[in-house]
Formats: structure tokens, C-alpha cells, sequence
């Protein structure tokens, strides 16, 4: 069920394509930036600070002491429960992005240790067609939860998602309540939730898990939302702040409780874990 | 008269009442296509949330606001007597007129909604009183305000808070269930939902918007969707369907109305028999089942 | 400890010097009113629908069935724990404020019916020294909410209240806390507390017992604050809304369920009582 | 050099640490008038929220928001630790210059701050961590937005939350005890004083403006109220005085805080020892005892 892998400094091979070049160009600049400073810095870009997207496995080395962590398999509901098809088919999608990311979904879950507290730690990979929230979604937090509880453990979720994927229509909808559902038994036996908001965290995924953590904490700049910026310049014609919807904008209005820079996401986690939890400080 | 609605074009020139027309009117309605179930749903003469508390509840107060910032008519709540038992009673409102539908802010809830769901249905829990939601919304509103003061997290807390009674819950759609604006008030123990009620995830104009890049794709993407009480009940995501009147519920809103009530009632009726315990087991169990 | 009294359909003699006169003025229009008009009226002009401050006898027998209810004496706590005298003694203002009411201080309970329902109801009378919270009030709710207990008893509250009696210092805020616990105590028993906001509702009475009611209901046009308009439009230098403070203007705001005229409260107070308490209406 | 107050005066012509000074100095803090020591709790120099979380605990975490409209920097809460243990740190923050009042509102809380209390109270409880409170207000804010937001709902509620909570909970008045502006954070199972605070149900100004019609009063409205600890600790209406430097907290900003933190610790370890019921217990003898 949970298959122990040690994974060395450099990120998984899978997602380290563009680690292969020397150079790269920065999404957000333009800057063409050395390849190893950008992963060495945690994937912000050392010209502009543009925090890039990580992926699961680069997260989980982030954030578990020593890079150690314990995967946990992720269950894999039956493909496209409504056969549907826009200009394509869904089945066709998830081949594509099974393909490009060379996993089966978009969460991927980890147990390893945090500043010495054992925690369980599920990450959203937005580069899976856009780290929509289909049953996969809802069974990866079920099972993760699950663990959490069996380990008595503290839960940390990172979530990275456009929102619902709507090629599962209303089962998309009904991760919601079954998503929450698995977080209520961690706070009925007293294990500390956290949800680590990243870049961009829209949609139903707000409405839900993302939004009942005991402790919110935000990468700097990242967009939080639940209706989309467009969508309210669009049908209300209001002009918005150009602050709207980002992890400060939230901690302003009272629903994120730390925004901190990349750099500093390990160290104050492992504090709040640990003060949360108890476990004397190494 | 009601509104005839684009695909009923066909009654124009018959005579309500007799024979050609029922006819007509039945055979258009036993095959509605999922778009044109979405129009129905949203037909203007359709009964709407105080429609039914006026019709099917006694005894109504209504209790207004979140006890943090605001009032909001778009859901409204309050204590009622459903065939004589006391219930908490929420329903969204999206008015008939310009007036009620600003009033009601065409149902769609910010977050004070939201919140003073909440509480009243913590106040359910709290006097041992079952919760009756009636929901009708295109969403959430989707403004500046709603999301300063956190409509995804209020959303979010009332999903909770439904899961989390100890007393039953029982949801009708009794028009639109639009997406997460709707499981805020329905994640409850039985999720009924009218006959030519829509209940989905995004809208199928959105849903056309945004896969296909083009709007007027809406009929292909509500048939994808699969949003008809048909379609959800095929798949066990809701529990049951409540007949309409041959025509929709807004040529006999009565009637429509009083088989809500006669349904929900034989509904409560069952799970109030059951302890708080096995009623949460029982409700776990479904959500845990749900979709798998 | 409870004695019974029956009240007949006119006031109380103790507050019903006014109604001696024939005729009267009414304090916000000026007008000439039938004095008869006005008390068969609950106190409300007939001329203007300015509403009087009622008694708490007068409210007990608005609003018991067949106007029937027994008195629940109210302790009294020693007199002026702080020896406390300003330009007048303290002593000496408990002692006109009991001449002038027959009283001994602001806050009366009794226990009856309404539609039905056993209800004990506390009420403030705002002639005794503007309704002001010192150790008199608290003892008086603690014991009044001990009686519901007992009885498991629905628990009215009906304050109005200039906020805090000055002359016992620290002594009136400490009533704050201890009030709260007695209403917790209700609340864990399942028993409905209904607070009946009346004119004025003010100070740290708002601050207390009187915001945590299972259901807020409000005379028409009451004023509830914290802050007193003054104070604020004074201190802040901001405009203020005219209807800013009104039981209407709370009621937007998400603070009061129900805004009621005077002759609907007995039957809206009835029927929330009815359905809390699964008591099948008459 | 600290900045004088009126009737440290005689001070000026002194020399700081000559035995001339420290007499003088005694001599005037061993007879401070109610209202002296009003302007001593008020003194810019004083230790404010933030000094003693920066100074007496470790690994502080600032938690923000009350998850339903914002963030208030008046009243300033979070995990840290105390002498290793675990707890919420409430503590109310006036600012120490023109940016720093502005920031924490002069430490005047909207009640945004009081329902942020309120969650991480439920937090301490849910995590099992005690609650220690850090009084300096002159009240809650006193603004239309903070009326339009229910301030006086949020402090009966935070109130409530206190009385509560199934976790120890101190509270220490480090300056001015405001009111309900103050009680919201100090219903606790132990409520300490500064040697020179004071803790009051309305300012001595104000009290004077109400009963005198004179605010020049406020030195009478000071002694009559009896607002100083040794007034709040002779009607046992605290628990305890912490003791001050001679010539104030704010004369010796460190040690003033560093002997509260000793007070505290020794004070937090007794009622640790506590099972919930037994301080559950313990809690309600005393506020049905108070000021009866
Ligand atoms: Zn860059
Ligand atoms: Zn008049």
C-alpha cells in the first residue's frame, strides 16, 4: 500500500525534463535563468521571484526533513463516469495528462517527518489538467485522511487546482461534502488540519477542504478564489483591487492566517506542527 | 396563463384545456431534452422558495441574519411546522419581479447567507429539530463582496454543518442546484429533487463557455453533463423524484407543491424514527458510497 | 420565594399614577391623548406610535396568558460596594429610585404561561435608574435563568438599559462574565433563551446576555447600541445613518431575527416559544 | 530616557541612579493616586502586547483573520510558547509611535479581533493549549463600523468562549483594563494586575463627563470607581498583583516582563495540574462568587 522511496536532492526525474537544460526561460519574466540556481532556490525564479508551479514529489522533498518521505498510492476511481465528450473526449484528456505527467491524477500523497512530527502531507499537481477536483481528487483526501487518523498524525493539504473538473459534472460537485466529511473525523480526534494555499487555488476546491483548515497558510502572491477575477469584472463591471484574490488580499479579509515566502513554508510548518502537536522543538 | 417557453411553441395555437392540447403538452413534456429541463427549471411562474413556505409550512418565523455582518434574502430561513412538526426551514428565493428578484438578489447567496444558514441549523441541532431545505440558485453570487468576505469558506463551513447534524436533513431541488451554491444547503440525508429540476456542477452555458469556447453549445453540454433528476437518480446521486403536473410545476403550482409536502413528509417521518447515531452512520455511509 | 399575584387588566397600581389623569401628553408628539386609549393601547401613542417604556409588571401582563403570572422575588445584594458617591451619594440615589418605583431595583422576573408554553421572563424597567447593570442585575438574571433551569422553562429577557451602573465600578462589569455562564447553563440543557431587544438597549448589557439569545426579537424602532450615537458621531467624526442603531437597521446588519410592533410580540414570542419547545399550538 | 509624568516632576533636577533619585522615585510610587496610576498604565514606554510576545515566549506564530470579514492588528493572537509549553497567546497591542498606533488601531479592537479571539480560544480548546491573555485597552473600538459588525455580540461571545473553554486560561492587565472592551479577553480562571494598571467598567474621563458633567473630575471618578489593583485585589475580584520596578514598567521594560513571565508560568503550571472538569468547576465557584 505505501511503498517507501528516498529521494535524493534533485527533483523526481519525472517532472526534471526541463532540468536536463542548463538555461531556461522564466514564465513570468522572460529572463533566461540557470537552470540549477532556479531548483536549488525552490523554483523561484532568482531575476523576478515568480514562484513557478511544483510539483507533488518537489514539495514533498521541500517541506519532510532530509527529503525522507513514505508515498502513499493514491486510489484511482474507474475512468469518465459520464462517457462525456466536448471537442474531445475525456477519456482522451486523461490518457494525455496521464502521458505528460506520468501520473494517474492530480493529488499524490506522502507520510514523512516535518521539524520531527510525523505528518501526512497530500499535494495537488496542477500540471494535471489543472489540478481539477474529480472523484480522484475526493478519494486521494479520503484515503489520505484516513491515514492521518490511523497514524494519528497531523494532515497537511496542498492544494493547486482551477477547480472542478467538469468533464465528471455533478460527482465533481459531490467531492465537496465527501471531502469534508474525511476532514471532520481529523477534527473530532483532535489532529491538527493545515492547509497550505499555493498558486492558483480556485473554484470548489475553495469551497471546501481548502477552506476549513485549522491553520491557513499562503505562498506569497498566490491567487486564492472562488469566483474567478474575470468572472466578477465580467458580469458585475466592478473594478477590482489589483491585490484581489491573492493569499494577502485573503489574510486582510481574515481567511488565511500566515502568508510566507517559499523559503520560510518548511520552517513555519514544522512550527505550528509542532506547536499544535506538542512535540518539543529538536 | 403561464409563459410559454421557446419549445412549446407548438401550444400557441391549441386551446387549453381540451384534449389536443393535454396532448401536446404531454408529449412535449415526456421527452424534454436536458437543456430544455434546465429552461423549465427556470421558468419564471415556477414556485419559488416562499411559494412553498407559504403553501406547505404553518406556523412560519422567519430568522433573519448571520449574527456577524449581514442579512440576505436570497436565502431565507426560519422555524415553520411541516404537517404539524416543528422544522428548521431553509429555501432560496429568487424573486418574481423586479422588485423581489433585487430583494432576493436572484437567489444567488453571499456569504451572510451562508452563515445564517449555519446557525439556524446549528439551532436545529441544538432544540432537536429537522431541517427542510428548499434549493433554487444559478450559484453563489459572484461579486467583489462575496468574495472579500469569503463565500468559498462559508460555503465550505455550511457543507460542514449539514454533514454534521444530529438531526435529519432533507434537501428538495426544486429548480436550479447550481453547483456549490446549492450543496451549501444540500448535503443532507435525503436529496430529492423535482421531476424537471437541474442540479449541476456549472451551468451548461458555462460549461459550453469554457470547453467547447463557445456558449451556444449549451444543449451538448447539459446532454454531457447529465443534470436532469433522471440522469443524477440513474447514478444514486440523489434519492428520489418528485412528480411534476404534466406540464411542469409552474402550470399547477399547487399541486406541485402539495406533492413536495406529501413527499417529504412520509420522508421525514422515516428518518425521524432513527437515533442521532444511526442517522449519522447512515449519512456517512452515503457519502462515503456517494460517486464510488 | 414565588408569591402568586393575578393581575387585573389595568397596570399595576405602583406605575399607574399617570393613568389616574384622564388625559395625558405623550412625551415624543406632545399631543393630547386619552389616557385610557393609551394603556389599553400597550403603551403606544395613538397619535404618533411612539412607544412608552413599559414596566416590567405592565410586560408581564402584556404578554402571560390571561395576563396571569407569579413574581419571582429578585435577590438584593448588598447596598454600594464601593461607598461610592459622585455629586450625589449612591446610597441616597438607590434610595429615591426605590421611592420612585416601589422597587428595590431594576430587574423583575415571573413565571407563566404564553401561548401555552411555561416561560419564565426577566424584565428591565428603565424608570429605576435607567435600567443600569450592577450586582443587583446579574444576581437577578443568574437566579432568574436558574428558575428556567429548574423548571426546564424556555428563558425570556427582555433588557432595556443605559449599560453599566457607574457607582459599583469593576463590581458592574464583572456582571458581564457571570450572567453569560447562567445563560450557558440554559444553553446546555437545550432551553431557549429569546432576548426581547426594547427601547433603549444600550452599553454592556449589549455586550453580554443581551446578544447571545437563541433568537433576537426587537420592538419596532428600538434603540440597540454599544457605543451610544453621540459618542461615536462625537469620538469619530463620521456621519451617521439616521436609522443607524434601530432594532430595523441590527436586523440588516445580521444581528436581529425579528423586528415586531408591540402588539404582535406576545403572539411572534408565543409562536418561536411553541416551535422551540415542540409544544403544539392552541 | 523615559518620558516624565506630571507628577514625576520633581525628578527632573535629579540625576538618574543617584541614591537622591531612587528615593525620590520610591517615594512617589509608593503613594500613586488612582489617577496617577492611570497615566503610569497609559505611558508610551510601557510594555505593550507585542513586547511581551517578543520578550517572554518562544517560537510565536501569528495567526490572523476571524474567517468571516478581517483582520484586526489591535488584538494580537497566535502559538508560541511559554517556558516550553505550548499555548495561545491573546494579547492587545496599542503601537508605540504614529505607525504603530495607526496599525494597531491604538490597540482599540473592531470585532473582527474579538471573533479571532473567539476561534483561537476554540483552537486552545480543540489542541488542548492553554489560553494566556495579555490586557491593554482602553475599550473596543468605538466607530459605526464596529456597530454595524455587532461589536457588542462579538465581545458577549468571546466572553462566553472564555468561560468555555475545557483548557486553563490567565489573563494579566499589563496596562489598561478597558472595559468589555477588556473582559471579552479576561473572563479566565486567573485574572492578574500589574502593579500600576488598572482595570475599570468605564475611564475615569468618561466617568466624570457621566456623573460629574465635568471630565476635569476624572482624579475623583478614578478614587471613587477604585480602578487600581490593590482595589481590584482587596475586593477579590482579581487573583494576584504582579509587581512592578520602583517607578514603573516602563522605567525597567525587561525585568517587568520577565517577572511576569515567572508569575505566569508558576501560576499556568498549578492549573495544568487541573483536570478540565475540576478548572471547569473551579471557574464557575468563582464568577458565581465575584463581587457577591
Ligand atoms: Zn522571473
Ligand atoms: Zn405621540
Amino acid at each position: 500500500m505505501a511503498n517507501s522511496c528516498k529521494f535524493p536532492q534533485k527533483p523526481h526525474a519525472k517532472y526534471a525534463e526541463v532540468s536536463d537544460k542548463l538555461w531556461m526561460t522564466c514564465r513570468e519574466c522572460g529572463d533566461m535563468i540557470y537552470s540549477k540556481k532556479f531548483h536549488s532556490n525552490s523554483k523561484v525564479c532568482p531575476s523576478c521571484g515568480y514562484y513557478a508551479a511544483m510539483t507533488p514529489v518537489e514539495r514533498f522533498e521541500l517541506l519532510f526533513d532530509g527529503a525522507k518521505f513514505e508515498t502513499i498510492e493514491m486510489p484511482i476511481p474507474s475512468d469518465d463516469p459520464l462517457k462525456f465528450t466536448d471537442k474531445v473526449s475525456y477519456a482522451d484528456r486523461l490518457k494525455k495528462y496521464r502521458k505528460s505527467t506520468g501520473e494517474q491524477d492530480v493529488v499524490q500523497t506522502a507520510v514523512g517527518k516535518i521539524d520531527g512530527v510525523e505528518t501526512v502531507v497530500l499535494c495537488f499537481n496542477f500540471a494535471f489538467m489543472g489540478g481539477s477536483m474529480g472523484r480522484a481528487v475526493g478519494e486521494g483526501i479520503m484515503k489520505a485522511a484516513g491515514e492521518a487518523l490511523a497514524r494519528k498524525a497531523p494532515f497537511v493539504l496542498i492544494p493547486a487546482s482551477g477547480g472542478a473538473r467538469m468533464q465528471e459534472g455533478i460527482n465533481s460537485l459531490m467531492q465537496m461534502p465527501r471531502t469534508l466529511m474525511a476532514i471532520e473525523d481529523l477534527k473530532n480526534a483532535g489532529l491538527p488540519y493545515i492547509v497550505v494555499l499555493t498558486n492558483p487555488t480556485t473554484g470548489g476546491v475553495t469551497a471546501s477542504f481548502a477552506m476549513v483548515g485549522d491553520v491557513h497558510i499562503a505562498e506569497k502572491g498566490a491567487v486564492i478564489a472562488f469566483a474567478g477575477r474575470r468572472v466578477i469584472e465580467g458580469t458585475i463591471g466592478e473594478k477590482l483591487p489589483d491585490d484581489f484574490q491573492t493569499a494577502e488580499y485573503l489574510r486582510e479579509h481574515g481567511m488565511v492566517d500566515i502568508v510566507v515566502e517559499r523559503s520560510e513554508l518548511k520552517s513555519t510548518l514544522g512550527n505550528v506542527l509542532s506547536l499544535l502537536t506538542n512535540v518539543k522543538k529538536k | 396563463m403561464v409563459q410559454l417557453l421557446p419549445f412549446e411553441k407548438s401550444l400557441e395555437k391549441l386551446e387549453v384545456g381540451t384534449p389536443a392540447y393535454d396532448k401536446e403538452l404531454a408529449s412535449i413534456y415526456n421527452k424534454l431534452s436536458s437543456y430544455q429541463k434546465t429552461l423549465v427549471s427556470r421558468h419564471a411562474d415556477r414556485p419559488h422558495g416562499l411559494d412553498y413556505i407559504n403553501r406547505i409550512f404553518t406556523d412560519f418565523q422567519e430568522l433573519a441574519g448571520d449574527r456577524f455582518y449581514g442579512e440576505d434574502q436570497a436565502l431565507i430561513g426560519g422555524l415553520a411546522r411541516l404537517d404539524g412538526m416543528p422544522v428548521v426551514v431553509l429555501a432560496q428565493e429568487k424573486g418574481h419581479d423586479i422588485a423581489t428578484r433585487q430583494k432576493h438578489n436572484f437567489g444567488l447567496a453571499k456569504p451572510e447567507g451562508y452563515r445564517k444558514a449555519i446557525r439556524l441549523m446549528k439551532m436545529a441541532d441544538q432544540f432537536g429539530l429537522p431541517v427542510i431545505s428548499l434549493v433554487d440558485t444559478d450559484g453563489a453570487f459572484c461579486g467583489a463582496e462575496s468574495e472579500e468576505r469569503g463565500v468559498g469558506e462559508a460555503i465550505a463551513q455550511a457543507t460542514a454543518q449539514c454533514l454534521r447534524l444530529s438531526v435529519p436533513m432533507i434537501s428538495v431541488i426544486i429548480g436550479a442546484g447550481g453547483s456549490g451554491g446549492a450543496i451549501a444547503i444540500a448535503a443532507a440525508d435525503k436529496v430529492f429533487m423535482l421531476e424537471h429540476s437541474v442540479y449541476s456542477v456549472i451551468s451548461p452555458e458555462g460549461c459550453a463557455s469554457i470547453l467547447w469556447r463557445d456558449p451556444m453549445m449549451k444543449e451538448a453540454a447539459a446532454d454531457a453533463m447529465k443534470i436532469t433528476a433522471q440522469d443524477l437518480k440513474k447514478m444514486n446521486i440523489i434519492d428520489g423524484i418528485i412528480d411534476e403536473p404534466v406540464g411542469g410545476a409552474q402550470r399547477a403550482r399547487f399541486d406541485a407543491m402539495d406533492s413536495v409536502k406529501t413527499f417529504v413528509v412520509k420522508e421525514l417521518k422515516a428518518l425521524m424514527k432513527l437515533s442521532s447515531k444511526d442517522l449519522q452512520t447512515q449519512r456517512r455511509k452515503k457519502y462515503d458510497a456517494l460517486t464510488r
